[in-house]
C-alpha cells in the first residue's frame, strides 16, 4: 500500500532526471521513425513534442500502486513507467497489440487506439481500488480529438458521482489528425468541462515538464487522499505528423510547426538545466551515451522479436477455450497445412 | 420453495454468487434500491450492501467500460442492461474492448465479467425492448453467450455465467420470468450449467458448453434457446397429436454453438428447423443450418428450416404475435422437412 | 420563412392559454392512467408535475419553423405543438411507434425511447436549417438522466463547434426511474455543463410555465438569430410514477412527493389567473367544459385507432424495397396463414 | 484517364455525386482539407466548397446520428467512419436509428443516407483497423449493405448507394484503393448498381440489387464480396491449371442478397464456397450457406464451403497473411465439395 505523496520538490536533480527522459523519448522515437523508413516498423505515431507532457505526468505515478492508461501516442509516458523500449516497438512491427509486456504486473494498460474508450477503463479500475481501499489512482490519457467522444463524457461523469480516484489528462497537442483543437473543442479548453460535473480542471503548459508533474502529482496527490477527480489539459503540439502515413503539409502551415519547434520542450529543460547546473554538458553527454547504448539494444533487439504463431495468438482470445472453439480452430489450423 | 419463477432463480443465482465470492459486484440502472425493473437484483443491496449492489448513471458504455475496469482491478462484476434495445450504446465497449483486450494484453488481462440482458420480444412493450441481439454477441470472437429457457436452467447457468473467466453475454426472456416451476433440488443447481448435470447425460459435454434436450423424439429436432424453448414445447405437443415425435433441443450455449450435442440429435433425427424472434437474415440460424449443412450433408433429409422475423424492425404490440414463432409457423417448417424430398 | 419573434409578453391572456394546454394535458395524461388501469392501453409514462416546464418550452416553438423532438415524456409538449391527443394515445395502445401524425409535416420528431439519441438528431436538423439560411431552430427534450449519455454531450459539442440552433431542453424532474438526479448528474447541473463548450446554460423554476416559457424564447430567439445553442434545465419534478408499470415507493419517500404536490405548476397558474382576472372562474369552467368534450372523443376514437397489417407494418422497413425483401416478406406472410 | 484506381473511382463518384445533386453532403473525420486518411475526398472540399464537404468533430455517433437529422431536413448525407473498427462507437445510431427511424415515424421519414467505411484487412494495419463489419450491418432491418470489388464497380455502386432513398452502408476494401483497372466508359457507369448495366446481361435483375458474375464456369461457385473477390479470382485461375473451371460470383449487395443470382449460379454448378474475412461463425457465409441449402437441396453436390476466419480477433500484422483466406484455403475447400460424397 502507498503512502501519499506530498506535492513535489522540484529540484535541479529531479528536472535532470525528467530531461534524461524526455531525450530518451525523443531518440527512440526519432529511432523509430527512421526503423518505419527502413521498413523494420510496419508505422509509428510519433510523440515528438509531448515529451514534457508526457514524462512530466507519468513521473507523477506510482506504478506500484497508481495504473495508467495510455493511447497509442504514449511513448514517452509508457517509457516513464518502466515499459521497455523493445515492448514498446513491438506493436509497431506487427507483433503484439497492446505491447509486449504485462500490463498486470506493470500497472500499465496495453497501448489501444479507439480513443476515448479507456477513460471508462480507468473509471472502472479506480472504482475498484476504492472499494479495496486503496490510496491508488488511475490516469487515463487521451487528446483533444478524444475529447468529443461520448464515452469521455460518461467516464467524467461516472468519476464525479462515484467520487473516484482519476487523472484525465488531455494532451491538447493541437490537432486530432488533420482537425485543429477549435474545431474540436467546443468552447475550448477540455479542462472547463470538468466544473460541469462539479470536478476541479486545469490548464497547463504541457512544454514544461515541471509543471506538468507538479499539476499532475497536485492530481495523484489528491485523487489518493480520496479527494475523486481532476481533469488535467496540457497545452503541447504535435510537432511530428500525425503518423509516418500522414503529410500534415497537407492541413497545415509550416509557419505554426515553426513556432512550435522553437518551444521544444526538450530545449526548454536543457535551457534550465543549463542554467542551474555547473556540470550540466557532462550530465548531458552521460544522458547521450547511455541513449546511444540503449538504441544499439534495441536495433540488436528488434529482430530478436518473435511473431506469435496463429495458434498461440488463437489461444489469447479465451481464458477458457471452450472444447469446440478448440476443435475448429486446430481444424482451422490444419487447413492451413493442407491448402 | 417447492417452486420458483425465473425471476426468483435468477434473483437466488446472483444472491448465491454474491455470497460465495465477495469479489462479485453488481452494477446498472435501477438495480439497488429498486431491485431491477424486472426485480431480478430485489433485495441485493439490502443485503449485501451499496458496495457490492448499486446504481449507476444512465449510460450503458460507461456501465460496461467500468466494468472491464472492475476486472482490471480483480474484481467479477455483474451489469445489467435495462433491456436488450440498451445495448447497443454499450457495443463500441463490446466489440472494442471486452472482445479483445484479453488478446490485445497478450493474455495479462482477463475479463471475467457478466452482461445480464433482459431479452426479447412478447410482453406488449414499446420500441427498443423487444431486441433480439444474439447476433450481434455471438459473432463477436472472445464472448460467450448464453440464454436460459426454465427458471432452474436460469439459476444454474447464470452461476455458471459468473464463475466463467471469460465475458459472457446472459440474455434473459423476459417473457419467461414469471413462468413457475418446480425447483430442481439446489445441490443439483449449483454449477449445473459447466457441470452440465443437466436433464440428459447423453447430452453431456466435457466442459460444459452443452445444450440439452427438453424432449426426445426421433422425427425431427426442433433447436431454440430462451424465450422460444417453450413455443417449440407446444409446437411438439401438437406434432405429436398426428404422430410426428419431436425432439427439442435447447441450446442453451449460442456461443461456443455446441456442435457434437446439435449434430448427435439431427444424426438421429435427420430433420432439423431452428427457431428465434430474430430476423432470419443472418440471425443464429443462419449459423445452425450452415453448420447442420456442413456435418450431415448426405443425411439431413430436408434442408433445415428456419423460423424467425421478416427483414422489418419488431413491429408494434398489436402485431407481435403474428410476428414471432407460432406453434402453427414452427409446424409448418416441421411439415415442410417432411415435403422436401418431394420438391 | 419566419419572422423573428422578439421576447414574449407575459399577459394575463397567453398565461390564460398556458394553463388551459396543462389542463388538458393533465387531463389527457390522467385519462391515459385510467384506460391504461382498464386495459385500453398497454403502458403510459405519466407527465403529472411536469406540465409547465412541456407546455412553457414547446409555446416558444413555432411548429411552421422550428422541429422539436420530444422522448417518451412530452405529452404536454405534442399537444401544445399540436399533435392530436388520438395520435399519440396509438403508441400505448401498442399500435404506432412514434405516435399516428406526419413528423414532417408536424415539425414534431416521433416519440423515442432510446435516451439521449435524439440530440443528435435535433443537431442534425439544425445543420440543415441553418445551411439552406432557414431562421429556424432544433429544440430537443432529454431529462437528467438522459444527460449522462454520451450522444448528449456529443450532441453539444457539435452544436458549440457548428455554431448550430439548438435548444437543449432538460426536464430535471428528479429522478430518472428510482436514481435521483443528484446520482445522475456530477456536479448537479446540467446547465452548467453549457459553459464546457462555451454555450449559455440557464437553470429556470420548471414548474413556472411563464419562466420556462420566457427561457425557452429567448434561447429560440437567439438560435433563430444565428447566436448558437443554449442549454435549458428546467427544474420540476415526476409526482407520477416512471411508468404505469413502476412503483415510487420502493424507492422514494411520500414525503418528498408531497413536498412537490404542494408545488403543483397547474395550481400555480390557476392561482395567478384568479389574481389577475375578475372572470377567471368562468374561464376555467370554460376550459374544463372543452377537455370533457375532448376526452369524450379521445374515449370514443380509441376504440377506432386501427392496427397496422403485418403487411403495412413491412412496407415502413424501406423506402424502396428491394425485390428479394419483398419476396421473401410475401413467403413470410403466406407462412401466417399456411401455418 | 484510360485506367483508374478504386480511390480515385470513388472519389469520382463522389465528385459526381455533389455535382448532380446539391442536397449531398460529406461529413466526416478528415474528410476536409485532408482529403480523407485515404485520399477518398481529396479534393472535394476545394472544389465544393466547405457547406458540402466539412470535417466533424472526432465522434462517430455524432457523425452518424447528424447524418440522420440532415435526413430530416431533406439532405443526402454522404458520412464517413475513418475506420471499420470506428463505426461500433456510431452502432446506437446505426441499430436504434438508422434501422428503426422510417418504422418509428410511420413512414414519414426517409433517411437516403451513406454511410462510408474503409472495411476489412491486410494493409498490416494496428488493432481495430481490419474489422469486417458486414454482419453487424446486414443482421439490421431497413438498412441496405454493399461492397464494390473493383474501381468501375466502386464508382457505380456508390453512385447507386448515394441515389439510394433508404440508408446504405458502403463498405470499401481498403486493401483495394490502390489497384488499377481500365476504366469502362462514362456513360455505362453512372448508376450502373442501380440500373445493373454490369458485366453480365444474364444476371440481370429488375430492381438492380444484383449480383455480377466475374467468371463463368461450370463445375463450383466462389461467391465473395469486396477484397476477397480478387482472392478467389486467383484461386479460380490456379483451378482452371487442374481443370477445374470455376465461377466466381461477386455479390456487391450483402444485403438484400441477390438471392436469384445466387441460385442461378450454384444450380448450374452445384458446389458452392463463400469466401470472407470475418469470423465463420455468424459470418456472411452463414446466409449464404443456410440460403442455398434452402433452396438448392438435393442438388447441391456438396455442402457449401465456407472460407472464414476462426473465432478471434483480427490477429496482428504478422499473422494477417495467414489469418486471411488465401488462394490455398480456397482451392481446398473447393477441393472439398468434391470430395464430399465419398465422405
Ligand atoms: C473512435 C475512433 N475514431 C477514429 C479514430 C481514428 N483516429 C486515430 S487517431 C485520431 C485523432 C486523435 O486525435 P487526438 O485525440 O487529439 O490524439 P492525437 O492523435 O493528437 O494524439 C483519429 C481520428 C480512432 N482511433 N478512434
Ligand atoms: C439508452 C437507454 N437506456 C435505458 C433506458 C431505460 N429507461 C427508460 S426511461 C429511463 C430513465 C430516464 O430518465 P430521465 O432521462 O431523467 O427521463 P424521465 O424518465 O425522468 O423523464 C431509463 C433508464 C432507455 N430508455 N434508454
Ligand atoms: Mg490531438
Ligand atoms: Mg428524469
Amino acid at each position: 500500500m502507498s503512502t501519499i505523496e506530498s506535492p513535489p520538490v522540484t529540484a535541479t536533480s529531479e528536472l535532470l532526471s525528467l530531461y534524461a527522459q524526455m531525450r530518451r523519448t525523443r531518440a527512440l522515437n526519432d529511432e523509430a521513425i527512421a526503423l518505419q523508413r527502413q521498413g523494420a516498423l510496419t508505422g509509428f505515431p510519433p510523440c515528438t513534442g509531448q515529451e514534457a507532457a508526457q514524462v512530466g505526468s507519468a513521473a507523477a505515478l506510482d506504478p506500484a500502486v497508481d495504473f495508467a492508461f495510455p493511447t497509442y501516442r504514449e511513448l514517452g509516458a509508457m517509457l516513464t513507467l518502466g515499459i521497455t523500449p523493445l515492448a514498446l516497438m513491438a506493436p509497431h512491427r506487427g507483433l503484439s497489440f497492446g505491447g509486449a509486456f504485462d500490463a498486470r504486473e506493470a500497472h500499465v494498460a496495453p497501448i489501444n487506439a479507439v480513443v476515448g474508450g479507456t477513460a471508462l477503463h480507468a473509471v472502472g479500475w479506480a472504482m475498484g481500488a476504492k472499494l479495496d481501499g486503496e490510496e491508488a489512482c488511475a490516469l487515463t490519457y487521451f487528446g483533444d480529438g478524444a475529447s468529443s467522444q461520448g464515452e469521455v463524457h460518461e467516464a467524467m461523469n461516472f468519476a464525479a458521482i462515484f467520487e473516484l480516484p482519476v487523472v484525465f489528462l488531455c494532451q491538447s497537442n493541437g490537432w486530432a489528425i488533420s482537425t485543429p483543437t477549435e474545431r474540436q473543442v467546443g468552447g475550448g479548453s477540455v479542462a472547463a468541462r470538468a466544473a460541469g460535473y462539479g470536478l476541479p480542471g486545469e490548464q497547463v503548459d504541457g512544454n514544461d515538464v515541471l509543471a506538468v508533474r507538479d499539476a499532475t502529482a497536485r492530481a495523484v496527490h489528491r485523487a489518493r487522499c480520496g479527494g475523486g477527480a481532476t481533469v488535467i489539459e496540457a497545452f503541447t503540439y504535435r510537432l511530428g505528423p500525425h503518423s509516418t502515413s500522414d503529410d500534415p503539409s497537407r492541413y497545415r502551415d509550416r509557419a505554426e510547426e515553426e513556432a512550435w519547434e522553437s518551444r521544444d520542450p526538450i530545449d526548454r529543460a536543457r535551457e534550465q538545466l543549463r542554467g542551474s547546473l555547473d556540470d550540466a554538458e557532462d550530465h548531458f553527454a552521460r544522458i547521450e551515451h547511455e541513449i546511444t547504448l540503449e538504441l544499439d539494444a534495441v536495433r540488436a533487439g528488434l529482430g530478436l522479436l518473435q511473431a506469435p504463431t496463429m495458434r498461440e495468438q488463437m489461444e489469447l482470445a479465451y481464458a477458457r477455450m471452450p472444447a469446440a472453439t478448440r476443435a475448429a480452430n486446430a481444424a482451422w489450423l490444419q487447413d492451413g497445412i493442407d491448402g | 420453495m417447492a417452486e420458483w419463477t425465473m425471476q426468483e432463480a435468477l434473483n437466488a443465482a446472483l444472491a448465491d454468487c454474491l455470497a460465495d465470492d465477495d469479489r462479485t459486484l453488481i452494477l446498472g440502472e435501477d438495480v439497488g434500491r429498486n431491485g431491477g425493473v424486472f426485480r431480478v437484483t430485489a433485495g441485493l443491496q439490502e443485503r449485501f450492501g451499496e458496495q457490492r449492489v448499486f446504481d449507476t448513471p444512465l449510460a450503458e458504455a460507461g456501465i460496461l467500460g467500468t466494468a472491464v475496469g472492475l476486472c482490471m482491478h480483480g474484481f467479477r462484476p455483474i451489469a445489467e442492461m435495462q433491456f436488450d434495445g440498451f445495448t447497443f450504446p454499450a457495443f463500441n465497449q463490446l466489440a472494442a474492448h471486452v472482445s479483445k483486450l484479453r488478446t490485445r494484453s497478450g493474455g495479462a488481462l482477463n475479463l471475467p465479467l457478466t452482461l445480464r440482458v433482459p431479452s426479447y420480444g412478447a410482453i406488449r412493450s414499446p420500441e427498443h425492448h423487444s431486441e433480439s441481439i444474439e447476433t450481434f454477441c455471438a459473432h463477436l470472437p472472445s464472448i460467450k453467450v448464453v440464454s436460459p429457457s426454465t427458471p432452474s436452467e436460469a439459476y444454474a447457468l447464470l452461476r455458471a455465467a459468473v464463475a466463467d473467466p471469460d465475458p459472457v453475454v446472459f440474455l434473459e426472456p423476459k417473457s419467461r420470468y414469471w413462468s413457475r416451476e418446480e425447483r430442481v433440488a439446489g445441490d443439483d443447481l449449483v454449477g449445473a450449467g459447466a457441470r452440465q448435470s443437466g436433464a440428459d447425460a447423453d447430452a453431456e459435454r466435457g466442459d460444459g458448453y452443452a445444450s440439452r434436450i427438453v424432449r426426445s423424439g426421433s422425427d425431427v429436432t426442433l433447436i431454440a434457446w430462451g424465450a422460444c424453448v417453450q413455443r417449440c414445447v407446444q409446437a411438439a405437443a401438437f406434432a405429436a397429436e398426428d404422430g410426428v415425435e419431436v425432439e427439442v433441443l435447447d441450446l442453451r450455449w449460442l456461443k461456443p454453438l455446441d456442435v457434437d450435442g446439435l449434430v448427435a440429435s439431427v444424426a438421429r433425427t435427420r430433420r432439423a428447423v431452428v427457431v428465434h424472434e430474430a430476423p432470419v437474415t443472418l440471425g443464429l440460424g443462419a449459423e445452425v443450418a450452415a453448420l447442420l449443412g456442413e456435418r450431415l450433408f448426405g443425411t439431413l433429409a430436408a434442408p433445415v428450416g428456419r423460423v424467425g422475423a421478416p427483414d422489418m424492425p419488431y413491429p408494434v404490440a398489436a402485431l407481435e404475435d403474428e410476428y414471432l414463432p407460432s406453434p402453427d409457423r414452427i409446424l409448418l417448417a416441421i411439415q415442410r422437412t417432411f415435403d422436401a424430398v418431394a420438391a
